[in-house]
């Protein structure tokens, strides 16, 4: 009960997203579930997430762990978004077990990007 | 975390700070007159003459006769004993009872209780603005109604009900009339030698009183089952030490609210329409409640496709509330503003706004920026719907 | 009147006035989180850690977790709590339930509430000495005795009952056990991770703590009822805005107690001690209660053929009890005392001195004095009897 | 519930009671009931209370009740005792209701007082 339900990271993360806004001509996953509205813009060169952007409608959950995927995935090869875990994004930023289907979301718009990615290189 | 530095309060609705007035009297009495007030010796009779004076200060505030008050832990217990004692004790009139939608928890969790023991309860829907008319009141009396609660002040949104026309139409049908004053009482005039009600609740902590305390006017003659067993103090109605220092704040907060009233009222309402046309031409943005007539101290505002767990994150410093004062933390949209006819996802942006004596307009001007950058933020993190 | 001057307060066990470090603990909170525990901002989370600590506070005096401690308005509800939630919730086991003769009221009235209801209640009686033998209490137990409810220490004669060989007896029959711990907690030592006992009520202001506010002592698995309905607070079983600072205080005086209990036996044993060597040799005068393992705060003591009101006047400034400490206005001999095999007559000379933290020394000798002067001043007055 | 029960009157004659004692060689009244035990003793010349004292047994009210008695009935003729009533003591000494039992007692005293001075004189 007395608990912040928002965690330090949460917090940083919503206060101050740095990888908030959109990708001009890049590629995008979107998903929306749960009330919640997730999209991911990337682009992509040599097969690496030079850039990552998010825009989110959400709890600060889902805001924070979106802004979390833009920074754990930028500069990262591409293949790398088939790993994605929500496990350890529910971890770091202490995500309660009830809104783990919020999260999801993330995961499926995370998919999502993967997918248009994939389409776009492969013709 | 920075923002715990400065909190900007305005969550007067949920509970207050003590008056200075208040907390001096509580100190005098802590340290002189701390005895049992039900004690055999002199000691016990000096706490018992506070107990005595606090009485009249509040009896003074409603118009009543101090020997029609008793004695309670908050408005939580005096609706339950109103409620609950006053159904029980009068089964025989009948078992339909009758109250709203839009009532707090702690009534209509009572109501719940008497359902499953066999009660029928008419859940009756206000208009759009939140008020209860008179005709749709009237018409869900039946033979058999013998108790009716309704809210004085609707803790979310502020709107205001006819306790004097519902009373009426009680009083024609030999139904028990219970008002729920929690946010009414020290806060609005009060009168009840004037007004048709035979059982009001009420708490201290609402209106710069200590937590912890209540009281329950019960008018002369009104039969009350008591709820809990014990000593017999309060005529056997409410046992329990009395709480003498707690009932001499509330007492004393009474007797600062008689004389202050009107004066916070203007106050409050300057400052309610300062912050009403700080923000009311945001795009989306909705009133929950009475556009006029309600009580000042309470705005409430719900904004389109804006989401208001973050919304209220987003207005830190502020502290103000989504949903319900008295269990904010519970996540289901308002019921309240669902019955008024909010769509969930309009009522889980809802913002109540309360104000209280310390509320300044510099807070208010701090408030009116903070809601337009929180909503300007989130929308502008927000992706377009689905293309 | 003169004598009010100068009370000397020997009715600890009425009610306590608060420990300095309570009432400063009190004013932090009021001034810097007097918000709403259930409130959904930073303020209202403050509030909660507030309750949090208390909880932790009270629960390392009880050797508990602090999850198992409901907070509410006192003993007086917590007994009701216990009791009528307790029996309620196990109505399938059984409608018979134990209790003693020397109860409390505010557990006394609550049987009797439960009898009305169709309950069966055996009133057991204790020995000449106050206690319960084990065996009668294991011999009143039935198939479907589902519930007792037993003071561990009495509240007018300072008899302490043995609560550990009751509770086997209760676990060794699936019985709940109740046990009214107003007199005991945050006085004597209580370990309820050892004790074999379910519910526990207690409350503040007998140890130094606020009035207004107490706690029930619910071990994890054990079923109660909730007898009041409202804002879903403490996880529905009691529900109304939780008092901050009420609670702090009472987490405050169980630290307090914590450190202080063994002290404050001693110290309150040699006054005891000085005050029944000051008397015993008065004639005809008759000691309430245990000899030896009593309670040492509390010295109950009739004296033949003095009149009980005479006796309380003349002892003044002394503040001394007759009768029960929580209604002693009823006039009726006590029930506690006759329970003992005490004649009204006898009964209603009884004084019960109960001292405190602050008794000094010589508080004692002047209530010596103040005694024996006072017998001596009635006998004079009096004729012989017929001749 | 609050106030005092015991008046100023009451208090004065309970605790610095001027007659109370017996009379040596003096005639006395005595009755005894619900639970009160109350002796008024009068030495009488010439037709008049010259001395009168109680002793008593009972709350504060019956003790002051009989001092104040004495009070008012020491230094009146003899005849002064028929017309005793209750009532002007009931409100001096603002006894509560549920006490007039005890102080009918009084009465009964008094009564029985004034059979013994007569006895004493009607040979
Ligand atoms: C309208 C209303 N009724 C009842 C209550 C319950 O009061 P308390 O929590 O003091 O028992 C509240 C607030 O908490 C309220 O706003
Ligand atoms: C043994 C006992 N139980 C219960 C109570 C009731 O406590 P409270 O008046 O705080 O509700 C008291 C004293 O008042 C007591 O002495």
């Amino acid at each position: 009960m007395t608990t912040d339900p928002f965690n330090t990271t949460v917090r940083e993360y919503f206060a101050n997203p740095s990888h908030c806004g959109e990708v001009a001509g890049g590629v995008a996953g979107y998903f929306e579930d749960h009330g919640m509205r997730i999209r991911l813009a990337a682009e992509v060169r040599d097969g690496t997430i030079a850039r990552l952007r998010f825009q989110a409608w959400g709890c600060p959950h889902v805001i924070a762990a979106a802004e979390a995927v833009c920074r754990r995935f930028e500069g990262q090869p591409v293949s790398a978004l088939e790993q994605f875990k929500t496990g350890q994004i529910m971890e770091d930023l202490a995500v309660p077990v009830e809104k783990t289907g919020r999260i999801l979301v993330l995961e499926d718009t995370v998919r999502s990007l993967g997918r248009a990615i994939e389409n776009l290189t492969t013709p | 975390m920075v923002t715990n530095a400065d909190p900007v309060y305005l969550d007067y609705a949920a509970t207050t700070p003590l008056d200075p007035r208040v907390a001096e009297r509580m100190r005098a009495v802590q340290s002189s007159a701390y005895f049992n007030p039900a004690s055999n010796h002199f000691a016990g009779r000096l706490s018992a003459t506070v107990v005595d004076e606090a009485a009249v200060q509040l009896a003074a505030l409603l118009n009543v006769d101090p020997t029609s008050l008793l004695w309670t832990s908050g408005a939580t217990e005096s609706n339950n004993l109103a409620i609950l004692g006053g159904a029980k004790q009068r089964e025989h009139r009948g078992k339909h009872l009758v109250t709203m939608r839009t009532e707090h928890k702690a009534v209509v969790d009572v109501f719940r209780a008497l359902e499953k023991q066999g009660f029928e309860i008419a859940w009756l829907a206000p208009d759009a603005d939140g008020r209860l008319p008179l005709e749709r009141f009237e018409a869900a009396l039946r033979d058999d109604t013998q108790l009716a609660s309704i809210l004085h002040i609707n803790n979310e949104t502020g709107v205001v009900q006819d306790i004097e026309g519902l009373g009426a139409i009680c009083r024609s049908h030999d139904v028990l009339f219970h008002v729920d004053g929690a946010q009414s009482a020290g806060k609005v005039p009060v009168d009840l030698a004037h007004l048709p009600v035979d059982l009001m609740s009420l708490t201290a902590h609402k209106f710069y009183g200590p937590k912890g305390v209540g009281a329950l006017f019960v008018a002369d003659g009104t039969p009350i089952a008591p709820q809990m067993f014990g000593g017999g103090q309060q005529r056997r109605l409410r046992p329990g030490t009395l709480p003498v220092d707690l009932i001499a704040g509330l007492g004393e907060a009474a007797s600062v609210a008689s004389s202050c009233i009107d004066k916070d009222l203007l106050h409050l309402a300057a400052l309610r329409d300062q912050l009403w046309k700080g923000i009311r031409d945001v795009e989306g943005l909705q009133r929950n409640g009475q556009d006029r007539g309600g009580y000042p101290g309470i705005l409430n505002v719900g904004v389109q496709d804006v989401e208001g767990e973050s919304l209220l994150l987003a207005l830190e410093p502020l502290c103000v509330a989504t949903g319900s004062a008295c269990n904010s933390r519970s996540q289901e949209p308002s019921s309240v503003l669902r019955a008024l006819g909010r769509s969930d996802l309009e009522a889980q942006s809802a913002i109540r706004f309360s104000l209280g004596r310390q509320t300044t307009s510099a807070e208010i001007e701090l408030a009116v920026s903070a809601y337009r950058n929180a909503v300007k933020k989130l929308r502008d993190l927000a992706p377009e719907r689905v293309r």
